[in-house]
């Protein structure tokens, strides 16, 4: 036994229905959390959340369980630190131990350009809500010890915003903690049942097509990650989206001792230490669009490499696991929820590397959309008609990813 | 320390048929980047191409660097930090990726060129240090 | 690359001592860690059954400063320092001192070897060893892998690429075939009491009785060891007792009500439970030319569901703790293993697996498939994997080092190392405004394209008239995507009828390259591109005397504003561009590299009584934001189009088809949601990035802005995003008006002069 | 590791090569002209199979190969 195995929640599986009220296809976070919310807000509990494998299995449990808001324009800075704040009161909320960690986040800057967006940053995190304030060299080593300033005499780090909130929490918990309560209100999740079609009405879909039968739907949620393009081909939904790779790795188990988060602008990596003290680090994802889930050695060495020259103890560690995951990345790198133009179709896609810390947020918008019929104001800037509309939401430089 | 210099030549874009029937003067070098590109090197200054390129760009070109090494020498500074497999007939062109810098190998029988565009001299001579 | 039949086998050591714990701890020739600390009768890790071949993680250990080493994998040298790992919370995280800069980040320097085979066999036992021989017979390249011969397979990656990791570096296996021979590991034991010192697999026992160690009073249960002396117990495995040590096993023969149990007292258990293929890299590379034989491919019988005691050993999960998470739900493999976190640790499931799957089997009724199995099967460090990895190269100018010598701080902006400032950044300024300056504008992007249809493409890539400029004549201009958004800007110079030269900015160049050369080829069109960025360098000679300064150069004649021309300056052969980014007179001197140094110190030299000096991008982004100009990729954002960025006088509507038109068309027809504007207000100067608020609300940011000596106030460009566009703003709790750029000489005539 | 094979350097590793993306196709059933420059400006097939796509070798000849790869594949193995 160890203080790992999880020993509080309970998961209540239940047989299928023919007819539900919304079907979510989907069992990661996102899907679940809409489930959630749905029960618990909304009171609509006649829900079934359909997963393919078992819940969590795609990239809610393949991330680096990263939460932060410190996005780069007004729109993603409120839905993000709202998200992070619904993060901070999920454990009280479920009474569940979802491992929820506030550490604070580095962002280093080697280059003036850098410096000046990060400065950029700041300012306007501080102006939506988001605690984030530029810091020098040195009181970054004294938020992170272990961080050599010369970034490895290559990347000479002159200055870093610091984002206060960040976090992180234990990802598979999250999806249980939602999975528990959306279950206990009675809403059924229905894991290894692919949705292999969608069923129409005219132009309306009106439920879903699984190996074990057609299941009727009141409105049917794509929740999916990584293969969002193929769901929505079945409804006749184009897709500003393509499929990447994103990989990661970690260590063996060290001693607690890395406070913070940290990343880089110019590197584009993250590090950061589990409550079971691996340390976990990522980098951006592959350039080209795949759906497989190969891992490449490519990315192992480019990764080790960016890492070891901002944190040199990492040197000597051990590499114990590597994996990956797909991710749909959209064209404006903002994420897609929303009206579909189908009726009776909903999305909620375009999660790219981004979806773990929005999966409370998301979730709950999503429920209230779906409730009240009507896009909440925190949703409209990413309904999918914004590139019809010439308003898509660029952000790269926030997504911590190329 | 590698001591890359300016390898002075010529350079041609024209099309593939014009470059394949390209008249060099003796003992001059040619490296064909690509169908539609050579840089060349010539035995003495002044000897330089001028059939059959109707509208090619024809420019003098000093913007590369480079160093002539043995074989010894190549196999122990340039190989190790090669990801690829360097051609087997000879001479030959061979361009990518050397310690991470865009270059080029020109490989002769008994010798080779290291080849790269003069701004990335100073990171190729220090990761082949 | 090389090729190589046989990773190179290490050399044997003596006897001698190593250091356990601040200890002396002698060992034997060619004992390993684990092996030695067996000797002077310790247990090399926390307890728990011993493989000895690398298959489990219970000898880990701190060996030479790196932890989670396996010391049954390790050899021993003399005054090799080994800590064990603490029972809880993990080896420590060993801070680094504040490296020397000027050495690679790497401290060890780790070899990378690099060879290429037909085939690469990993595992030396009977079956990989013949496999190996046959392929050699019939003619093939083999290269023969085994951990035992200091070649630890790391992964099997796609391609097939081999990752082999010893002692002396890293090496990167290219093969056209992998066969895995690894083989088969013994099953550990899952009872009570399987966590206690003194257990053994028969193998592991095997290995101590040749090297001449004791094993004390050895009990064996199961299929006994070969030539070890020890007392076989029959009937199957029900606990083992001791307190740290074993000091009794406890087997039953006969089932149910008939069952006895048996205690035999044992200072060594020896176990001979069975065996489960060894088949991680089997698993890991599934898609790829990989063959698996021998016992790696057998399908050995599940051990019996256990009842008690510890699963996983790595994580320390017993049988108690997947009874509670399947009591709560997580009731398939992979549920099991993430709710548990059994088979997360050191050896990835090698030990758990076939009893993790035996107990799911009890539960469900089904046997589940394995977990899948990832890189990395065996030790391998952060340092290892970044051995000779480089990250992006840093390019230089010709001019780098006259930048330093001056005293420039330099910074890297757009793959380039470029000037920031020269130290005195107001000297810098007003050295532009009203005198000469030079800058190193190297960066650029330069393409020569040519050829019968080049107008054609010139009038399909941009969006304003390309035809009607005349030879000698320049001219700037967007590039847009097919969105219609500007992807980045420069100038359009005529040579001749067939023949232009293009600029690009510094960080956009390559992209441009690739973009001319991509739509040529789509569309077919007779044009040849030489890419001149890196055989060009570039100077911006500015400042109302800069006529006056290339007049002492040499340059009688100068090209008129958006002219250029073909001329000697200083005896360096110069494509002389007349344009203006600063706002003042501009002629930028591209010339070749090599050329570069002297060109520059000829001009510094003649122009020392006209208060000449360099400027850096400090003072560039500055003069320029006076003048209105935007940076692309500074000013702009993913989805700016010329509308949006006060630029419709750069496009040509009337044009039947250029790159980005339709789109441009249809977002004319959108209302107007976007627009980049000026800025001017009072100093201090607002922090770029600055939001931008109108009533209380958040309608748009600053994108540049700058402190204007000459006009003595702030000015900026900025983004309104919020409609209908506001007159009224405020910036850092102050008011600004918005206006339209340019600040400064609006008429352009200085540009002229 | 994930190879290119360049018709005029021969095979190199993924890291020389600029991913250019497929061709941008937009699916008859769109009629209207207007939706139809929306769905070629943004929006993408991302097939998981066979696609054809445009690389640019940066590191070497720097030219355009067009590669038909499988997405639902690891790696950049070129399928016919």
């Amino acid at each position: 036994m160890n203080e790992f195995v999880e020993t509080i929640l309970a998961l209540e599986w239940h047989k299928p229905k023919p007819a539900y009220d919304v079907v979510i296809i989907g069992g990661g976070g996102h899907g679940l959390a809409t489930a959630y919310y749905l029960a618990t807000r909304h009171g609509i509990t006649n829900v079934a959340v359909l997963e393919a494998n078992y819940i969590g299995s795609g990239n809610s449990g393949r991330n680096t369980t990263i939460i932060r808001a410190n996005y780069g324009i007004p729109e993603s800075i409120r839905f993000y630190q709202h998200s992070l704040e619904l993060y901070g009161t999920l454990e009280d909320e479920t009474g569940c131990w979802i491992m929820h960690s506030t550490k604070g986040l580095l962002w280093l800057a080697h280059t003036e350009s850098a410096m000046r967006a990060e400065r950029a940053r700041c300012l306007l995190n501080q102006a939506c809500g988001a605690e984030t304030v530029m810091v020098t060299p040195e009181e970054a080593r004294s938020i992170c010890p272990q961080l050599d300033l010369s970034g490895g005499g290559r990347y000479p780090v002159l200055g870093a915003s610091y984002h206060v909130g960040a976090a992180t929490a234990r990802h598979d918990r999250v999806v249980w903690a939602y999975a528990q309560g959306a279950m206990r209100k009675g809403v059924d999740v229905l894991q290894h049942t692919p949705v292999t079609g969608l069923l129409r009405d005219g132009e309306r879909v009106v439920g879903v097509e699984t190996p074990n039968g057609p299941i009727s739907a009141g409105l049917v949620l794509s929740a999916v990650g990584g293969n969002v393009s193929t769901v929505a081909a079945m409804a006749d939904v184009r897709l500003p989206i393509r499929t990447h790779p994103l990989q990661a790795f970690v260590t063996n188990a060290y001693a607690l001792g890395f406070g913070p988060i940290i990343s880089d602008t110019e590197l584009f990596c993250y590090v950061s230490q589990t409550a079971r003290g691996q340390m976990l680090m990522g980098a951006e994802f592959d350039p080209q669009p795949s759906y497989s889930l190969g891992s490449s050695y490519n990315f192992l060495q480019s990764c080790s490499a960016k890492v070891t020259h901002l944190l040199p103890f990492l040197r000597d560690l051990r590499i114990l696991r590597q994996w990956t995951g797909i991710c749909d990345i959209s064209t404006d790198f903002s994420p897609i929820m929303g009206e579909t133009g189908v009726p009776g179709f909903l999305v909620t896609t375009g999660w790219g590397t981004w979806g773990f810390k929005a999966i409370p947020a998301g979730g709950e918008q999503m429920a209230e959309l779906i409730a009240t019929g009507r896009t909440p104001a925190m949703l409209e800037p990413f309904r999918l008609d914004r590139f019809a509309r010439e308003l898509p939401m660029a952000d790269q430089g926030s997504t911590g990813t190329r | 320390m590698l001591a890359l210099e300016t390898i002075p030549g010529v350079r041609a874009a024209a099309d593939a048929a014009a470059i394949d029937g390209m008249v060099v003067a003796e003992g001059a070098v040619v490296l064909r980047f690509a169908p539609d590109e050579v840089f060349i090197m010539f035995p003495k200054p002044g000897r330089e191409l001028n059939e059959g390129f109707a509208q090619a760009i024809i420019a003098r070109e000093t913007g590369f660097v480079g160093c002539w090494l043995t074989l010894e020498e190549l196999a122990a500074r340039v190989v190790a930090h090669i990801d690829w497999a360097l051609p087997v007939e000879r001479p030959a062109l061979a361009q990518g990726l050397v310690a991470g810098v865009p270059a080029k190998l020109w490989l002769e029988s008994g010798r080779a060129l290291l080849l790269c565009a003069a701004p990335y001299a100073h990171e190729l001579t220090e990761r082949l240090r | 690359m090389q090729r190589a039949d046989r990773h190179p086998a290490p050399a044997l050591a003596g006897p001698g001592r190593i250091v356990v714990d601040g200890a002396p701890v002698p060992y034997q020739a060619g004992d390993s860690v684990a092996m030695a600390l067996i000797r002077a009768g310790a247990h090399p890790g926390r307890g728990g059954t011993l493989c000895l071949a690398g298959d489990c993680g219970n000898c880990v250990a701190e060996v030479d400063g790196i932890a989670w080493i396996r010391t049954c994998q390790a050899d021993c040298r003399p005054g090799l320092a080994v800590e064990r790992h603490p029972a809880r919370g993990g080896p420590p995280l060993h801070p680094v001192a504040q490296p020397d800069v000027t050495r690679p980040p790497v401290a060890r320097r780790i070899p990378v070897r690099r060879v290429s085979v037909d085939l690469v066999v990993i595992g030396a036992g009977e079956s990989g060893t013949a496999a190996a021989a046959n392929a050699r017979l019939r003619g093939r390249t083999v290269l023969l892998l085994d951990a035992r011969e200091d070649a630890e397979v790391v992964a099997i990656y796609g391609g097939p690429t081999v990752i082999v990791r010893s002692s002396t570096g890293m090496t990167h296996v290219h093969a056209r075939e992998v066969i895995v021979a690894t083989g088969a590991a013994e099953l550990h034991p899952v009872c009570p009491g399987n966590g206690l010192r003194g257990l053994l697999t028969g193998r592991a026992a095997e290995l101590l009785h040749a090297a001449g160690i004791d094993l004390g009073v050895a009990v064996a249960v199961g299929e006994p060891p070969r030539d070890v002396p020890c007392t076989v117990v029959a009937g199957r495995l029900v606990r083992i007792e001791g307190t740290e040590r074993v000091s009794a096993v406890v087997t039953a023969t006969g089932e149910g009500l008939a069952a006895a149990e048996v205690r035999t007292p044992c200072e060594t258990l020896i176990l001979g439970l069975g065996r489960a293929p060894r088949d991680l890299l089997a698993r890991m590379s599934t898609g790829e030319p990989v063959a698996v034989i021998g016992p790696a491919a057998e399908s050995f019988p599940l051990p019996p569901a256990p009842t008690a005691g510890i699963v996983c050993p790595c994580a320390g999960i017993g049988v108690d703790d997947l009874e509670g998470v399947w009591q709560r739900g997580f009731q398939e493999l992979e549920l099991v293993k993430r709710a548990s976190l059994a088979g997360t640790g050191t050896c990835q499931g090698s030990v758990c697996l076939p009893h993790v799957r035996a107990w799911v089997a009890s539960k469900s009724g089904t046997v589940p498939e394995p977990f899948t199995a990832r890189p990395a099967s065996r030790q391998v460090t952060l340092a290892e994997a970044a051995a000779d990895v480089h990250l992006d190269v840093f390019k230089r100018t010709p001019l780098h080092d006259e930048h330093l010598a001056l005293g420039g701080r330099l910074d890297r902006f757009g793959g380039w190392w470029r000037p920031w400032t020269y130290g005195d950044h107001v000297a810098e300024y007003w050295a532009v405004r009203e005198g000469v300056s030079l800058g190193d504008v190297s960066t650029l992007g330069k393409l020569i394209v040519s050829g019968p249809d080049v107008v054609e493409l010139l009038e399909r890539i941009y969006p304003n008239r390309v035809g009607n400029l005349g030879p000698g004549r320049s001219r700037y201009a967007l590039l847009l995507n097919e969105r219609g958004h500007v992807i980045d800007d420069g100038m359009i110079c005529r040579e001749t009828e067939t023949r232009f030269v293009l600029t690009f900015t510094s960080g956009g160049a390559a992209n441009a390259e690739m973009w001319l050369r991509d739509w040529i080829e789509t569309w077919g069109l007779k044009v040849q591109v030489m890419d001149r960025t890196m055989s060009l360098a570039a100077i911006n000679v500015t400042g109302p005397l800069a006529g006056q300064l290339l007049g002492r150069a040499g340059l009688a004649d100068p090209p008129r504003y958006l002219a250029h021309a073909h001329a000697e300056v200083a005896g360096v052969p110069c494509h002389v561009m007349r344009l203006s980014f600063t706002g003042e007179a501009s002629f930028e001197l591209h010339h070749p590299v090599d050329r570069s140094v002297e060109l520059w110190r000829t001009l510094l030299d003649l122009g020392r009584d006209l208060g000449i000096r360099p400027h850096g991008l400090r003072n560039l982004f500055g003069l320029r934001l006076e003048k209105g100009h935007v940076i692309v990729g500074m000013d702009t954002e993913l989805d700016s189009t010329p509308h949006r960025l006060g630029m419709d006088w750069a496009v040509r509507m009337d044009k039947p088809e250029f790159l980005g038109r339709s789109a441009l068309a249809r977002t004319a027809l959108l209302p107007d949601s976007r627009r980049l504007i000026g800025l001017t207000m009072t100093s201090p100067v607002p922090t770029e990035g600055s939001p931008i608020w109108s009533d209380g609300e958040i309608v748009g940011h600053v994108t540049s802005s700058f402190d204007s000596p000459l006009l003595g106030r702030a000015v900026m460009l900025g983004w309104l995003k919020r409609t209908p566009f506001p007159e009224a703003v405020e910036i850092d709790g102050r008011r600004a008006t918005v206006t339209r750029p340019p600040f400064y000489d609006p008429e352009g005539l200085r540009a002229r002069a | 590791m994930p190879e290119l094979d360049c018709p005029n350097c021969g095979l190199r590793p993924i890291e020389e090569f600029t991913f250019g993306g497929e061709r941008p196709s937009v699916p008859d059933r769109i009629t209207d002209p207007l939706e139809r420059d929306v769905d070629y400006a943004w929006m993408h097939d991302n097939v998981n199979g066979a696609t054809s796509e445009r690389w640019f070798h940066a590191a070497g000849c720097r030219r355009w190969l067009t590669v038909r790869r499988n997405t639902s594949l690891t790696g950049m193995t070129p399928v016919e």
